[in-house]
């Protein structure tokens, strides 16, 4: 991707002493990434992180679907940051990149509107007895990653190069829309041109692929995806980029939101099982990686320790790209080794259960 | 009266102001900050809406300036004024009897409006770039092809509240067009798209000149803003933008995208504003006293206004106004204000 | 007797004129709807075939309508038309004093001159007055000639522009009386004898020939004038002089009240091939005069008709405003059979279209009398209030059917072609004039008006123009209005209500009643187009504006104060290109109620 | 068959001027250029006989044959009665009857 303004839009990031706040999204889809992300800073890059278990989702769903209201969404995040400050801590850093614009948000409306913030503060006082004190510098997790991914790539075993031609691996990235496009000044590289995973990418040998629908969204929507007769909608905001970018013939897409990443994966199988369209190469669908997974594979973790095996969409083919060695056999044990149960056969990889779709193609 | 009349700015505004004063007996002195008379007009191809080349205005001013023997000084960077001197960025202190303010407008970054991706994709130009390349008689995509599609975009950094431009800068409309008819006489295989918000053509000739792009030059006109550029793969670039005539999102490729870059105040404005006491409208361009009597008269007594220094304008404009501010000097240094 | 081998061409021209004449006319009957078949069985022997005989020599021999728009004009077509019938009536007459009972066969009446030298009698009477006849004829052949070189002389602007098949005919045409008149004087040089006129060029001729070369172009010069007629013949048919014959059959089958319909018929080939094309549409055509249209007037229309080869361009860019029509001097129904071309190429039935119409009905308040103002009367709102007013004045009970809007009257889709379509319009419309039981249907569309009268069938409701119904309230006594003389109007008649409707008179007796009406250069049957006939879709606005500034210019001229017209199309037409003031007939009526 | 998953994807509304072919629509503008001179002030179709009673809008089909969209057009220009209104409102002169005709002989079955 051609670099445009990145250099104007820089923001601090914390170094160290992060303060953790989960994604709901995130932890059920894709629960290996924030256990890898945890375990990449705290083990592997040495810094202070703490997974405080009192807090709790942001809210950002219901505020979203315009099922929470402002004022309890408010105290809500009061609350996570009076928890992050009786812990000590003073850097929020988020794991959901809507929890991030939610944070954002508040902060800068308690910034323009300071009556907000004193009811926030009164409501949290009230409601559980605790002080409202608000973080020194609010990051996303992918924010993290970035600041700390030169320091990743001198420990890393496994560049984002396609073993096979030694080229760089070509891949799409993809950037939720609340993490710069309601504060462009508030994300690294503005809303336009971000640079955040497009800088991991850079620096861990991959090539970034820039496609027309780059910065559209990936269709989540909240109150289209939850209604079921709303969600062709959805679907069809990820078709549109999936369409855009497969002449670009990306390795795989990487995403720094969890809802995206969920369903550019998710609707991927919906597109495939609904029209028979896959859009990567060899009749199966892209890969989508979560950033933690990309560093974690990168870092030479093992892809079902990351949790991989939970994708709609195999990783399997990018996995022989890079070279990586996994266990077939394993795929589907958990960490117990207990078998978790194996999805049934889908399009999106390749496969035709009813044989209507190879019957289309004759 | 001790000095002479002082004109800040030495493009067409302050030469003609120069000039009209010379014949009133007054003296002048112009003070540019460039190496060169001429200012913004330069760099321009041919005029609206008669297609008339800039320099057919531009050459006989400086000659005439030159000819009269006003004098010029360059490299003159004025960083104070007020009524009676201008300092500038040297030191010096020059005396004044009066100070013309014509040092126009500046054109608006287009990196600023950066999801045009203007610096960031190759196709992407400015009006003034294409005057340019018209200039240098090669008009091309980046790589030298032959564009076969071409969208020109109206209003990039005018009217727009994104980047603090709530202005319209007037002459962008019909230079759209001009350069729409331009574009497409030296490509007339191409197709040529305007995106714009309003059709402004508020000059004698101007909706003639747009009646006559769509009927004899079959140029395309979409209402809607483009509201993001991005990069294809052989290095085109794909534009969206909402048809609003039929209320439905349209999307295309094209070979060149276009800015029709507007006027915005010059930074500098503020300071001499501070420093001289002549205030500044909102839009941060200089306020005449009044807008009908006293165009030409900036609300600081012995301190005037011609050209796009107080709202974008066009060069017939500008000179009219050169003409009208001389008399009202005259008037000034003899009856005080 | 009366055989020479120079007849061959004569004799063979002849007969194949005459089997190819018959073979297309029986044809044609053949092909005839059955309907137009059954007028015909009635009309044959009716006083129609007599009318028709009456009306042949009148226009056919005499052609009286081309006296009338030309009189220089008329004695060309005269001379040539009924010169040449005496010519071939009297030379009968003269074979049967010579010959008696006996037969002669066709060439014998047509050479006497060359087989009457074998015969002994001589009546010199009968030489003089065929010479007078062939000097009659070559008068008219010399108009022609000079026709074609400056026809402006004549008194047309324009004359036809002629196909391959007309000018071969023409040569052939041109030559013949000329060819005969050599070729009888070179006989009187030879033989003696002849009139006053062949018996002067034979001197003429004896004078500067010696007798061997007389004696030596003596048989090539009855074999040119044989070899022109037969040529003349064979070509005939192909050309426009296939007129000359299909105007007898049209002029019977017009008669028996045969009619050019929406969809083309047979009969509309006897139409087709009675053009003479003699150009007096073209001058007729504002198209040409204003705006230089060429190729597109009635003639050039019923050419490519004609040759199978009529265009979308040619076919609409007309303005139907009638004034070819009113001047053809065959009469041909130039409009319908504009309009049945028109079918041919657009109507396309589509059953779904227009559903949209069910249950549509706009219409408000109540009454015997049915108002119908048409579309274009709702952008003209002054004529819709002042007929308002001239209701309420009246005490009438008025039924507004689309006040509100409504649907079109059809006219405008007929006018495209797309009849089918238009008759939904039709079919709706009359279902709702039904449904509000009116009798009386006003509007003050003449476009409407017209399609009312010819398209729908509306019987029990009387239908009006507004002037008409105006007229009926004066003389009425329903309304009055103020008369001031001093008060000067002129009048434009609209196509469509002059020429189309024939309502003259009854907007002239209204305006006659408020003050003094003027007439303008073109009036009445000759009025001028606006320029916005709704038939034309080819002309754009700038020539629309032309043809309304040119009317405009004569309707000032008159200097009266006010214009008026009668139809909405026209008074914006004018409106668009007069200072002076516009008004409808209506306006001028209302703000002058007693 | 192919999943039920109790909706459907929604098809994109965009005019995509890539995907349309355009030919059509240069050669209704070839035939005639002052259709491009379409202001859309949406005079026509503020005094159309047909758009009183139905949504037939006749800037906005014209516009979108401009654009290469063609579906549906014929069937929507079917609702027009070639009244003639608007061409005595259009301020940019335009023959609109001629281009309702033109349109549908382009896109149409004739």
């Amino acid at each position: 991707m051609r670099r445009g303004n990145w250099e104007e839009y820089q923001k601090s990031i914390a170094d160290d002493n992060y303060y953790y706040a989960r994604s709901c999204i995130r932890q059920n889809f894709f629960p290996g990434s924030e256990k890898a992300f945890l375990d990449i800073v705290a083990n592997r890059l040495g810094r202070n992180i703490y997974d405080d278990p009192l807090h709790s989702s942001c809210t950002g769903i219901g505020y979203h679907s315009d099922i929470v209201p402002l004022d309890t969404i408010m105290a809500v995040v009061a609350r996570q940051f009076a928890l992050m400050n009786e812990a000590g801590y003073e850097n929020l850093v988020s794991s959901c990149i809507t929890s991030f614009g939610i944070y954002t948000e508040i902060l800068s409306t308690w910034e323009e509107f300071p009556e907000t913030e004193q009811r926030a503060a009164e409501t949290l006082y009230k409601a559980t007895g605790r002080t409202l004190v608000k973080p020194k510098n609010v990051a996303h997790t992918s924010d993290v990653i970035f600041h700390l991914r030169k320091q990743i790539a001198e420990q890393m075993t496994r560049p984002l190069i396609n073993v096979r031609t030694g080229e760089p691996l070509r891949v799409v990235e993809h950037i939720g829309c609340h993490y710069a496009k309601i504060f462009p000044k508030k994300g690294i590289g503005g809303s336009e041109f971000p640079y955040v995973l497009a800088g991991m990418i850079e620096s861990w040998g991959g090539e970034v692929v820039d496609y027309p629908e780059r910065r559209h969204c990936c269709g989540f929507g909240f109150r289209n995806y939850l209604v079921q007769a709303n969600r062709g909608y959805s679907v069809a905001n990820s078709q549109k980029k999936l369409e855009s970018m497969a002449p670009y013939r990306p390795d795989f897409i990487v995403c720094n939101c969890p809802g995206c990443a969920m369903f550019l994966d998710k609707w991927q199988y919906t597109i495939a099982e609904m029209e028979g369209t896959t859009y990567g190469q060899g009749g199966v669908g892209i890969p989508v990686l979560t950033y933690e997974e990309m560093a974690g594979l990168v870092l030479g973790y093992d892809p079902w320790q990351l949790g991989m095996q939970m994708h709609q969409v195999d990783v399997e083919p990018l996995l022989d790209k890079m070279g990586v060695e996994y266990d077939p056999a394993t795929k589907y044990l958990g960490v117990n080794g207990k078998y978790i149960g194996k999805p049934e056969q889908a399009v999106v990889n390749g496969d035709c259960p009813s044989g209507f779709y190879s019957m289309l193609s004759l | 009266m001790k000095g002479r009349v002082v004109i800040v700015g030495g493009g067409v505004a302050g030469m003609q102001t120069a000039l009209s004063l010379k014949a009133l007996g007054i003296e002048s002195l112009i003070l540019e900050q460039s190496r060169q008379l001429g200012g913004k007009l330069t760099g321009w191809h041919l005029l609206f809406p008669t297609f008339t080349p800039a320099q057919d205005v531009v050459a006989p001013l400086i000659r005439a300036v030159r000819q009269s023997g006003i004098q010029t000084r360059f490299g003159c960077k004025v960083v104070s004024v007020d009524s009676r001197r201008v300092i500038l960025d040297s030191g010096e202190r020059i005396d004044a009897a009066a100070v013309v303010l014509c040092s126009g407008s500046t054109l608006f970054n287009a990196k600023i409006k950066e999801e045009y991706g203007y610096g960031i994709y190759d196709n992407v130009f400015t009006s003034a770039d294409i005057e340019q390349m018209m200039n240098n008689g090669k008009v091309a995509m980046a790589d030298g092809r032959t564009p076969e599609r071409i969208a020109i975009l109206h209003c990039v950094g005018s009217r727009d509240e994104k980047v603090c431009q709530r202005h319209c800068s007037k002459v962008c409309c019909i230079t759209a067009v001009k350069q729409a008819i331009e574009l497409k006489k030296l490509f007339p295989d191409a197709d040529v798209f305007n995106f714009y918000m309003d059709m402004r053509m508020f000059g004698p000739g101007y909706e003639e000149l747009y009646r006559r792009a769509q009927i004899e030059h079959n140029i395309h006109f979409v209402r809607g803003r483009i509201s993001e550029a991005s990069p294809l793969m052989d290095s085109r670039v794909q534009i969206k933008a909402e048809d609003t005539l039929t209320g439905r999102p349209l999307r295309m490729s094209v070979d060149m995208l276009v800015l029709m870059v507007g006027m915005r105040a010059n930074d500098d404005n503020a300071f001499i504003s501070s420093s001289s006491g002549a205030e500044l409208a909102e839009n941060g361009f200089f306020k005449p006293r009044n807008s009908f009597m006293d165009n030409v008269l900036s609300t600081k007594e012995g301190i005037f206004l011609v050209g796009t220094i107080s709202s974008p304008k066009t060069v017939g404009q500008t000179l009219n106004e050169a003409s009208a501010a001389a008399i009202r000097i005259a008037e000034y240094l003899r009856y005080g204000n | 007797m009366f055989y020479a081998h120079f007849c061959i061409p004569f004799i063979v021209g002849a007969v194949i004129m005459l089997l190819t004449l018959l073979y297309r006319y029986i044809s044609w009957v053949v092909e005839l709807p059955k309907g137009d078949k059954r007028l015909i069985a009635k009309g044959i022997f009716s006083t129609a075939t007599l009318r028709s005989v009456w009306e042949i020599i009148r226009e056919s021999l005499l052609h009286i309508s081309i006296f009338r728009v030309n009189p220089l004009l008329g004695y060309m077509h005269c001379s040539l038309a009924f010169g040449w019938f005496l010519l071939i009536a009297v030379g009968w007459i003269e074979t049967t004093v010579y010959m008696g009972a006996e037969l002669v066969p066709l060439q014998g009446h047509v050479f006497f001159r060359y087989f009457a030298t074998q015969i002994d009698t001589h009546i010199p009477i009968f030489d003089h007055i065929m010479d007078a006849l062939l000097l009659f004829v070559l008068s008219g052949v010399a108009l022609a000639w000079f026709k074609r070189l400056r026809s402006k002389a004549l008194g047309m602007r324009r004359t036809t522009k002629h196909s391959v098949g007309d000018r071969i005919a023409l040569s052939f045409l041109w030559f013949i009386f000329p060819a005969r008149l050599v070729a009888e004087s070179v006989t009187a040089a030879v033989y003696g004898g002849g009139g006053f006129l062949t018996a002067a060029v034979g001197g003429a001729l004896q004078h500067t020939l010696s007798a061997g070369a007389l004696e030596a172009i003596y048989e090539p010069v009855w074999w040119f004038y044989s070899a022109v007629l037969g040529g003349f013949f064979i070509a005939m048919p192909h050309s426009r002089y296939m007129h000359i014959f299909t105007e007898i059959p049209l002029i019977f089958l017009r008669n028996y009240r045969l009619r050019v319909t929406q969809s083309s018929t047979s009969y509309d080939n006897f139409q087709l091939q009675s053009c003479s094309r003699c150009g007096i549409c073209i001058d007729a055509c504002q198209l040409q005069s204003e705006l230089g249209h060429n190729g597109v007037q009635s003639v050039y229309f019923l050419r490519d008709r004609r040759a199978n080869r009529l265009t979308m361009p040619v076919a609409f860019d007309c303005l139907m405003c009638g004034k070819c029509q009113e001047r053809c001097p065959v009469g041909i129904d130039l409009n319908a059979l504009r309009l049945n071309s028109r079918a041919t190429m657009r109507n396309l039935p589509n059953e779904r279209r227009y559903g949209y119409f069910k249950g549509v009905d706009r219409s408000e308040g109540s009454g015997k009398v049915g108002y119908f103002a048409g579309c274009m009367t709702l952008l003209t709102p002054h004529t819709l209030t002042a007929m308002q007013t001239i209701f309420d004045a009246a005490g009438e009970e008025v039924w507004w059917a689309d006040r509100n809007g409504g649907v079109c009257c059809g006219r405008p889709l007929r006018l495209s072609g797309e009849t089918d379509s238009a008759n939904k319009m039709v079919e709706y419309n009359i279902e709702l004039f039904r449904r509000h039981g009116i009798t009386t249907l006003v509007t003050s569309c003449p476009i409407c008006l017209k399609t009312f009268r010819e398209d729908y069938n509306l019987e029990g409701i009387e239908l009006l123009h507004h002037s008409q119904y105006i007229e009926r309230l004066i003389e009425q006594g329903r309304i009055s209005l103020k008369h001031a003389d001093n008060q000067s109007f002129t009048y434009h008649d609209p196509c469509e209500l002059g020429r189309g409707s024939g309502i003259y008179e009854p907007p002239r007796s209204v305006i006659k009643a408020i003050g003094t009406l003027i007439e303008p250069k073109h009036h009445h049957r000759n009025s001028l187009c606006c320029g916005s006939s709704l038939a034309n879709t080819i002309i754009n606005d700038a020539e629309q504006l032309k043809i309304s500034a040119a009317l405009t210019l004569e309707l000032e001229a008159t200097g009266a104060t006010t214009l008026v017209t009668a139809c909405p199309l026209c008074k914006k037409a004018l409106g668009r290109t007069t200072a002076q003031k516009i008004k409808d007939l209506s306006e001028i009526v209302a703000s002058n109620l007693n | 068959m192919a999943t039920n998953f109790g909706f459907s994807i929604s098809k994109p509304r965009v005019i995509d001027m890539d995907a349309n072919n355009l030919r059509k629509s240069d050669d209704i503008l070839a035939s005639m250029p002052q259709l491009q001179s379409c202001i859309g002030c949406g005079a026509c179709t503020a005094s159309c006989t047909a758009g009183n009673l139905t949504s037939f809008n006749f800037r906005k089909v014209h516009t979108l044959v401009r654009r290469g969209e063609y579906t549906g057009v014929y069937e929507e220009l079917n609702k027009c009665m070639l009244c003639g209104k608007c061409r005595l409102l259009c301020p940019r002169g335009i023959n609109t009857r001629a281009a309702v005709m033109t349109i549908k002989r382009t896109l149409g079955d004739f």
